[in-house]
């Protein structure tokens, strides 16, 4: 199995959809160490993306992901807006087609590597990052050993899940909830909470 | 969640209807969220652009106008607009001088206003970006986000503003902005907390009696809570904080903003500047002029911040010059 | 109780001297509480004096300066102030050409003035007063109090006012007040109720899904109250309530103001205003001019009051005219 | 028993602590139907006019009502300093010296012209003037009966203080409650409420 043009729309859609569902418990983490917008800001972000995809006439999986990371460029504002864009602006960029696991893994690696020039980042930050960074080496691990797709996404969505928990003793020193210093100890990061999202719903379209 | 607004969705673009119909002096491109003059500045002259979340109104529609800013980008309510928007600001007032980037220090005004550059570069355009970061209530480090820009703005935009009106060049105008911030801090103390309408409720719960000390604009929970206290206790301990980060001393004048962050009655905020004046006058700081009202806002939040910018000739003599704005005029 | 204040009891003082230290184009009598312009008029020109309790700011202090308000004479919160305010206001400005007041329909304060006029008569000045009377929510009838001042008062202020400057004569200028209050109407909507210092508590409570429709700036309670509904459903009520008032019909001209009650967002305003400008298109009446912000608040009051004033020529050009007063500046 | 100098006195200074001790409910009354401040407006003066008598030579118990009535004028403010100054004022002037019942109610009386003729409110109108009328022809009818101060004082404060309970079911046509319109049934006057302290004291430094 490949990850081809219709996975990477269904991804898109699985996306915007798990965004909607978890739009509330997004926004009550941000309330808690940020400013109580991420959930609304990734819903009209990946809203917007569906209506993009419905026009296009894509060439292949890589422009699919090139055109949702342009459009939450474009629609989404905030942190999480240029940094999930330029994300999948990368990996779409990065992606061969066809693409098998070891592709993807590292067309995701690509996107990790632009959240990180953009934000600046670290593991450990309590951003994005911290669920990003061990997402993709679960799934490299996968591919490296000889997983297919829907194996090496179940085991990035695992460690992207862990990852968002593990934010929770963090002090963030990046973003909004840094400005918090010790109070932001204690609350899981929304950022790395809706890159689980991302990486859940890849492992759910890959199974499916 | 009691708020005016049709729905949460629509608060933006509703707002911007009513900002069109309100200020025929200003043209105000709803699609594209961007608030220009509606006139045009006579000849070529840096075009200051600045932008931000919604929800912090006068700022930065409100400071469009002559002496002022030329184009101002409303993102959605407390998120940062997106680099389309300041694009297309950048397009619509750029008259042959560049363009001056006034952006906030948040992690989302800084990354989308880059790519804003980025995109405004690739364009032909001349950008240069001030950046603002005068509240000390965050820690100055490298490692972190740095600080937050909040009341500065509106003297980068106002002193920066009136030397772009009188034909200096970009880098003088970009030059003048960065010195003005580096001669400025501040400091908030929020009542209560703001309700983002999408969020529906408080960013956060803040018992009867108790306050947050050194908030930010965006509903988000400042480095500590303590029991309120009256006026006079707030302002010494907010003016202090300042001038021990500041480094200012006796003899020094500054410019003092003592901005309400949305729902502060007026008749509150003059009490505050009283006591910020007495404090002042203590430490043998001089005012050499002052602004008090509601300019940075936060929603419904209520509570102060205090900015104070070190004041010299140049500086006092820009914030005296002639501005016309909705929320700032100057004959 | 949550405010910006040393005591209770002294708020109203400590307010002054934030006046007093944030204004220095304003001499603030602080023991007599009366604000006047620091500078005096060239020649003799009709003073302006207006007054009333204080929450309401930026009225009626906001409103001294050349071409509006030559004094204020504010009352402890929510209380008219007392006859000697206005006999050393008067005393104070006067120069010659006569005095008007400029009193808000509150049985205090008429009654207030109107011993402060019989003092300022027996001293051998000439006094007009000007009542205003806009809010369409209460019953106009000779057997009640009748209609409240509200909003009206700040049009009173500034047309007067630029009459005044102009040397127009006392019973002119009076005149004139009377011919704009007659032509302005206002409706005010509360979400929230508001909280006088030495009540410590909100004046009414209001469920968190309810409105006050018709309410005052003193935290009277409304006509009714109601569910909270669409900010495009409450503008076009207000509106449509003021225009059956108001025997306005199509092809009329106004002058909006769209007035914040102290704790609303301006980003609500402006939502707010543009469905104000929506409705009045639909019933063909032109805005000729609008102003929208915090004008007549009721301390920390969430909601808006709507004032429409026929407009003509002569209206129009004094309100045009130049102002410089802390809380309107026109060039 | 006559109405003399250190009387008035203790009659003012009575009217300051009463005021004082029922402030809240005064305030409350006024929440409910005006603005909130009659309790604070009335305790401000009453403070103040204990200031001015500290200070004062009285030549006879209309001087220092006189005073009173001088002081509330210039402190209070709001709808009761001009009604309850002017009373004073009024009271001061028509009091005789020495003054008797008889004497002493036709000063009340000349109080509630002066709160007429500055207020215009009518009997039933929901104010002052409805504790205030019912007091007055108490005192008088007692006065005539040949009663002494302290029972004329009495019966004028009973009255009084029906005249407040009764101006419940009132719909206020004067003063702010007027602008609730029919909302302001139900609930009781505050400066009629206040208006029986002031005869309520009168009977009780009468009767000490
Ligand atoms: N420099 C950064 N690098 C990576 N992720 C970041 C950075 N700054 C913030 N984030 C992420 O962005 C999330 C907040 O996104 P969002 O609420 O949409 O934007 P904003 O903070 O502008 O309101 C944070 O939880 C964090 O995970
Ligand atoms: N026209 C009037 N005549 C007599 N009494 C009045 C009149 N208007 C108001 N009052 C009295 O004044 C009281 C309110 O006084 P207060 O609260 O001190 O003043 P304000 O209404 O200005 O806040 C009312 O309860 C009523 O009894
Ligand atoms: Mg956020
Ligand atoms: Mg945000
Ligand atoms: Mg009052
Ligand atoms: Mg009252």
């Amino acid at each position: 199995m490949d990850f081809d043009t219709p996975l990477a729309e269904a991804w898109i859609r699985a996306i915007a959809a798990a965004v909607e569902k978890e739009q509330s418990r997004l926004t009550e983490l941000d309330s808690a160490i940020g400013d109580g917008d991420h959930g609304s800001n990734l819903q009209r972000g990946f809203a917007a993306t569906l209506t993009a995809l419905d026009g296009l006439q894509p060439t292949g999986p890589g422009a699919v992901l090139t055109k949702a990371g342009t459009t939450l460029i474009s629609k989404v504002g905030g942190a999480s807006g240029p940094l999930y864009g330029k994300a999948f602006r990368a990996i779409g960029a990065a992606l061969p087609e066809p693409a098998g696991p070891a592709a993807l893994a590292e067309a995701l690696a690509a996107g990790l590597d632009a959240v990180r020039a953009l934000g600046k980042a670290e593991p450990g930050d309590k951003t994005i990052v911290d669920a990003w960074t061990p997402a993709v080496a679960a799934f490299r691990t996968a591919a490296a050993d000889g997983a297919g797709l829907p194996e090496a996404a179940a085991a990035a969505a695992e460690a992207a899940e862990q990852g968002a928990l593990d934010t929770v003793p963090l002090q963030a020193r990046k973003g909004r909830a840094s400005y918090l210093g010790e109070r932001s100890i204690g609350h899981q990061d929304p950022g790395a909470t809706s890159t689980a999202l991302v990486f859940r719903t890849l492992a759910e379209v890959t199974a499916a | 969640m009691k708020k005016l607004i049709n729905t949460p969705e629509s608060v933006l673009e509703d707002a911007l209807a009513g900002v069109a119909a309100a200020h025929p002096e200003l043209a105000v491109d709803i699609p594209n969220r961007v608030i220009t003059r509606a006139d045009r500045p006579a000849g070529p002259k840096v075009a200051l652009i600045s932008g931000g979340g919604s929800g912090h109104e006068p700022l930065h529609g409100g400071f469009v106008g002559p002496g002022m800013l030329d184009a101002a980008c409303p993102g959605e309510v407390f998120t940062s607009p997106v680099p389309d928007q300041m694009l297309a600001a950048a397009k619509a007032v750029e008259s042959g001088a560049g363009v001056v980037f006034i952006v906030k220090n948040y992690t989302g005004d800084v990354m989308n206003f880059e790519l804003a550059a980025e995109l405004a570069a690739e364009e032909g355009l001349e950008v240069r970006t001030v950046l603002v970061n005068d509240d000390v209530a965050v820690e100055d480090s490298t490692w972190t986000a740095g600080r937050r820009g909040t009341g500065a703005t509106v003297l980068v935009e106002k002193t920066a503003g009136a030397l772009a009106e009188r034909g200096a060049p970009l880098d003088e105008v970009a030059a003048l902005g960065e010195r003005v911030n580096a001669a400025s801090r501040s400091f908030a103390i929020a009542l209560t907390a703001a309700t983002v309408p999408a969020a529906g409720k408080p960013g956060f719960d803040l018992p009867e009696d108790e306050i947050e000390v050194g908030v930010g604009i965006h509903g988000e929970p400042g480095r500590r809570r303590e029991k309120l206290r009256p006026a006079r206790d707030l302002a010494a301990e907010v003016v202090d904080t300042i001038l021990t980060d500041h480094h200012l001393t006796p003899g020094d004048e500054v410019i003092a903003l003592l901005n309400g962050l949305g729902a502060t009655p007026l008749l509150e905020l003059y009490v505050v500047y009283g006591e910020v004046a007495a404090r002042l006058a203590e430490r043998g700081i001089t005012v050499a002029r002052s602004l008090v009202g509601n300019y940075v806002t936060s929603l419904d939040m209520a509570g102060f911040s205090l900015t104070l910018t070190k004041a010299d000739t140049q500086l006092l003599e820009l914030w005296d010059a002639p501005v016309d704005t909705p929320a700032l005029k100057r004959a």
